[in-house]
């Protein structure tokens, strides 16, 4: 593989051919905030935290699914990128409802975790308080929609680390909608497998394991890219 | 120098952040030194003053008297800061909203007719218990707000790092966890 | 099939023609004011007549002036019969032989007709889109015959490169270079895509080009084909244009008995198939990367580009995508040669554009004018102006993701960079004239729900950046918007239009934005006072 | 929070091998349908079409033997009828009231036209009356604009409406 050499926020760094900015960025230490991505499953470039700005070219693109070019020179921290940052997050917020004080992830909440860091201390947005079901109808598994951030990381797990195409999503727009089979109760799906895969990628409190107090929702992200790496790349053998 | 009028505001809230200021421990003992207390649910004092440097407003807007006393606090006051996640997001007294027009008399209902053990009927003495809104806000839609100071309720040291800068007359700059909801 | 069977086809067809050609449109438009049946009466008039070997009655494509239908022309005497009812038809038929008719005339020398010049639309109105050979009589598949046989792909790209044609989908993408760009892409399986998706409100060009003229689409896309090395080839329609597709239907069907479509076109080595794909109704699906997870069977969410269609595409091939009207200036490029088309236009968009002229305005229908027209003389000389005494107050033209011209700016020419500056873009070619009554944030609204209910949901800003700005835009209307709230709105237009996924949200804030710079006062007339108090830190 | 859940409980009727456990034609026509396609996964849109044209619109049932025919997981398939407005998952009307929301129909009055229906029949763009007689809906330009405002009644477009021909031809169903 050949070696490109860029420059990410001023710094000079060689990355392989076919990286993607945001693979190169976290080798050389420099943190872009993302929500859609999840390591393991493929990028989709739908939440826009990763936007970043190319030298040469007028649009933002989204690092994750960018790849490296020889003489590339990318910023990932500018103050417009901050702003629309924190106004992307301010939008789902403001989206459906996030209350933070009683959700069953407060403290391992990624979208929680990327408000502060981002420094989002209020919402400028009205709240749209839509009225989303709870569906706690799996014996293991429960999913709040008024939670979800439609970042289809649990879509992506479901079909690409465990191939059961359970999840998918619905409708579309502000409608969109997670769904299990043919938007049926969870509890009566034909096709999950009770794998956890999807609870495990879940970014906020939509999707949890029953059962755990808070200080046990912790995901594991480990476990996923774990079984990627011994199925893809078979590092290990039986 | 003349002292600091502060003042403290307890709006749509279950008091948990007065709780969290409480417990700011000796800090308070500074703090009695450089500013006064004009106007706090912890001191007798019925009608909000004027001229108040800054107040602390807990609670999201939820009924009539909240929406009157903020306009109030508003055109008395230099500085406001909503303080904890109801002032700042609505939280929980806000999810009532999700239940559309009509959820204030639910709420009513819910909590003085099908929950009640004794005497079930709701509170409508005209004048003496407040109107609630049709949507719960949090504070910034109802007046402009100055700082923002999240957590449900937020950790004493974060509310001792936002007054110590405030006290200093610098814009307060919190970070990172500091600003973390719930 | 061969170039003689070709001449003998237009032979045969121009010996058996009949002294007049009565013509009848038979496009949606006319088609639900009933031209079927003044079709159906009008050849039981010229048997009653006896006129039978004397006057041919020919269902016919677009005659263009869409408000005056069902429309007849006769050809050659050129009278052209407005508001024709079944019942008139034996009139009509006695005033071909000298009577005088009792059906209402419009002159064909007029302006709406006179300025006009026609490429794309050049067989509408004249030939029967469900006879093949009526477009072959019109030299119908000659250029594709040429290219095949005298041209290599590398020099058919170069003529398309030198012709300076610009895609007609609305971005204005050179089309030369596109097509070089897929014909230099790695891989043996090609696709090319006709994107029939016509879903701009208000914009009915291709509908009426793929009803009038079907196979000048299919020509063009063989050509392109050829050019890029493709064997296969989809025409994405949208659903709700039945007639279109039943055209298409048949047009495929008969290029493919001819051999026009299928293997060894022209006894070269050349094959190309082309299949229709029906669209479900979401505009989303007009964005190339949507509207090939469409064919694919898939919800149709777009991807980010790079990598370009170009590249990857349909089933990760290399891929090229035109609209409709580009593909059917193909063949008369090929035809008449690039250097003609070339002299067509203005220094960098060459051509003409086909627009749907709609709304507030006397003549309502299609029209093709030279690139660089002005829009006064569109809308004041062709279309006549506002009907009803009213005065016109802004040209809309790229429906939701367009903006909206000011009278104003009436001399501006249109080709896609002025336009661009007035910060609106030539679109697909809808163009929606509104008068004095039309209150313009309620028109920025319209865009905005169309826009909110259109996005796949795919990314945030879109997905919810619409509805937030959708909102504003209702609290401003509803007079209960202060002027931080229209400050929020533009912020948030700016934001969407930088960070969406894709074209629909990255346009959607522009019938706002442009509104918001000609009619701003139309805004801050109905905001209110601001209530929060002292804004000492203004977000 | 309290959990609501006000999920439909769906039944779950397995398709079988051949044709369907209904023993209804139609399923037989969609199956040649879907074999013309050579059970394709990229021919799910024309198959969902074809479905509509044979039932009238997509219940559990029919997208459920979609998806074993295809070899979709039903998820995928739901998604895709759902994403489309074209498709509809609930039963229409007898009658139907379509009406052109386009830019052209707009500023020459739609909205009037359905402000008019909506008032008549009290019921909302997208619903069907009670008593199943007519669906209003709209339409994101059916590409009439020339004839503006237009209404497509039981499929036949009709040129130039205003509320009261739009009312008469309601009031006509009515008494059908």
């Amino acid at each position: 593989m050949a070696a490109k050499t860029l420059t990410i926020d001023g710094k000079q760094i060689s990355a392989e051919e076919g990286e993607t900015i945001l693979q190169a960025a976290t080798e050389a230490g420099v943190k872009i905030p993302t929500l859609c991505h999840l390591e393991g499953v493929y990028d989709v470039g739908a939440c826009r935290l990763c936007l970043v700005e190319v030298k040469g070219t007028p649009k933002l693109l989204p690092a994750c699914t960018l790849k490296v070019a020889e003489g590339m020179e990318v910023s990932t921290d500018t103050e417009r990128l901050r702003k629309y940052r924190r106004m992307t997050l301010e939008l789902l917020f403001a989206e459906r409802n996030h209350v933070c004080a009683v959700c069953v992830a407060n403290g391992h909440c990624e979208l929680q975790a990327l408000a502060y860091e981002l420094g989002m201390d209020h919402v400028r947005y009205d709240y749209i308080f839509p009225r989303w079901e709870v569906d706690n109808t799996h014996r293991l598994f429960g999913m709040d929609h008024n939670r979800c951030v439609l970042c289809g990381r649990c879509v992506r797990s479901c079909w690409h680390i465990e191939g059961a195409g359970t999840k998918n999503v619905s409708g579309r727009g502000a409608r969109s909608k997670i769904i299990t089979d043919l938007n049926q109760p969870w509890g009566n799906s034909e096709s999950c497998t009770e794998c956890g895969k999807c609870a495990m990628s879940c970014p906020t409190g939509a999707l949890f394991r029953k059962g755990s107090t808070v200080a046990e929702s912790e995901r594991d992200r480990t476990k996923l890219e774990f079984i990627v790496n011994a199925r893809e790349k078979k590092q290990w053998n039986a | 120098m003349e002292r600091l009028k502060i003042a403290t505001v307890w709006l749509g809230g279950c008091a948990g952040c007065h709780m969290s200021f409480l417990d700011l421990d000796e800090f308070l003992i500074d703090l009695a030194g450089k500013v006064e207390l004009v106007y706090s649910p912890v001191i007798d004092v019925k009608e909000y003053p004027e001229g108040v440097d800054v107040c602390l407003i807990e609670g999201a807007v939820c009924n009539a008297d909240n929406l009157e006393i903020l306009h109030k606090i508003r055109a008395r006051t230099k500085v406001l800061v909503s303080f904890g996640d109801c002032a700042v997001t609505g939280n929980v007294p806000a999810m009532r909203n999700q239940f559309g027009l009509g959820n204030a008399d639910n709420v009513l209902q819910r909590a003085y007719i099908e929950n009640a053990q004794f005497n079930p009927v709701k509170p409508k003495a005209d004048g003496i218990v407040p109107t609630l809104l049709e949507r719960v806000q949090p504070v910034h839609e109802v007046v402009q707000v100055e700082y923002f100071l999240p957590g449900c309720p937020p950790p004493a040291d974060r509310i001792k790092a936002l007054l110590v800068q405030v006290l200093e007359g610098k814009t307060p700059k919190l970070e990172g966890p500091q600003l973390k909801f719930g | 099939m061969t170039l003689n069977d070709l001449s003998q086809i237009k032979e045969t067809e121009l010996f058996a023609r009949k002294k007049i050609v009565l013509r009848c449109c038979m496009a949606a438009g006319c088609m639900s004011s009933n031209s079927q049946g003044v079709k159906e009466q009008l050849e039981k008039a010229v048997i009653d007549a006896g006129l039978q070997n004397e006057i041919e009655v020919r269902g016919v494509g677009c005659m263009k002036l869409c408000c005056e239908g069902p429309l007849v022309q006769a050809d050659p005497q050129e009278s052209l019969f407005i508001k024709v009812t079944p019942e008139s038809a034996p009139s009509i038929i006695a005033s071909l032989n000298g009577g005088k008719p009792d059906v209402n005339q419009s002159d064909p020398h007029a302006a709406f007709f006179a300025k006009q010049l026609s490429i794309v639309l050049a067989n509408s109105g004249v030939v029967d889109p469900e006879r093949i050979e009526s477009y072959i009589t019109a030299d119908g598949y000659r250029a594709l015959h040429e290219v095949l046989t005298e041209n290599t792909p590398k020099e058919t790209i170069e003529i398309m490169v030198n012709s300076g044609l610009r895609g007609r989908g609305g971005a204005g993408f050179p089309t030369g270079l596109k097509w070089g760009t897929v014909a230099k892409s790695p891989g043996t399986k090609k696709y090319v895509i006709c994107n029939a998706d016509e879903g701009d409100p208000g914009a009915f060009m291709d509908r009426s080009v793929l009803e009038s003229d079907p196979h000048s689409v299919l020509e063009g896309m063989a050509i392109a084909a050829y050019a890029v090395g493709a064997d296969q080839g989809f025409i994405y329609v949208r659903a709700e244009y039945p007639l279109a597709i039943s055209r298409l239907q048949i047009a495929i069907k008969q290029a493919k008995i001819m051999g026009l479509l299928g293997s060894g076109i022209f006894e070269t080595p050349f094959h190309f198939n082309v299949d229709l794909r029906i669209g479900a109704g979401a505009f989303v699906c007009g964005e190339e990367t949507a509207l090939m997870m469409s064919v694919e069977g898939k919800r149709g969410t777009p991807r980010p580009r790079p990598p370009f269609p170009a590249e990857s595409g349909l089933f990760d091939c290399p891929t090229l995508l035109n609209n409709v009207e580009t593909f059917a200036n193909v063949p008369a490029i090929y035809r008449n040669g690039a250097e003609w088309f070339a002299g067509i236009g203005t220094e960098r968009s060459k051509g003409t554009k086909v627009f749907a002229l709609a709304g507030k305005i006397k003549n309502t229908g299609l029209i093709e004018v030279p690139m660089g027209t002005p829009l006064r003389t569109i809308v004041e000389e062709m279309g006549g102006g506002a009907p009803d005494g009213g005065k016109i107050k802004a040209v809309q033209t790229g429906g939701p993701s367009g903006g909206c011209i000011p009278a104003q700016h009436l001399d501006t020419p249109v080709d896609y960079e002025s336009l661009g500056k007035l910060g609106s873009i030539m679109g697909s070619g809808g163009m929606i004239v509104m008068d004095d009554s039309t209150r313009m944030v309620d028109v920025a609204r319209f865009f905005m729900e169309f826009c909110m209910d259109e996005s796949c949901g795919k990314c945030i800003p879109c997905r919810t950046g619409t509805v937030q700005m959708h909102n504003l835009l209702d609290k401003i209307l509803k007079r209960k918007a202060t002027a931080r709230d229209l400050a929020k709105l533009e912020d948030l237009c700016d934001m969407v239009r930088n960070t969406s996924l894709c074209g629909l949200g990255q346009t959607a804030p522009n019938p706002t934005m442009s509104t918001l710079r000609f009619f701003r006062n139309e805004y801050e007339e109905l905001l209110q006072p601001d209530t929060l108090g002292t804004d000492r830190n203004a977000s | 929070m309290t959990a609501i859940s006000n999920i439909e409980e769906k039944p779950v009727v397995k398709p079988v091998a051949s044709g369907h456990a209904s023993g209804d034609k139609r399923f037989k026509i969609l199956e040649v349908h879907m074999k013309k396609h050579q059970f394709k996964h990229d021919a799910l849109i024309e198959v969902l079409h074809k479905a509509q044209e044979l039932f009238g619109y997509l219940e559990d049932d029919l997208l459920l033997f979609i998806s074993s025919k295809l070899k979709l997981p039903p998820s995928r398939v739901y998604g895709v009828a759902t994403f489309y407005h074209f498709f509809t998952l609930k039963p229409k009307g007898e009658h139907t009231c379509v009406v052109c929301m386009g830019t052209a129909c707009y500023v020459k009055g739609a909205d009037k036209l359905i402000e008019a229906v909506q008032d008549k029949l009290k019921i909302k763009a997208g619903e069907t009356t009670a008593d199943n007689k007519v669906s209003l809906l709209t339409a994101r330009c059916i590409g009439a604009c020339g004839i503006a405002p237009a209404v497509v009644y039981d499929g036949a477009v009709t040129p130039r409406q205003t509320p009261e021909s739009t009312l008469e031809q309601i009031n006509k169903w009515g008494q059908a």
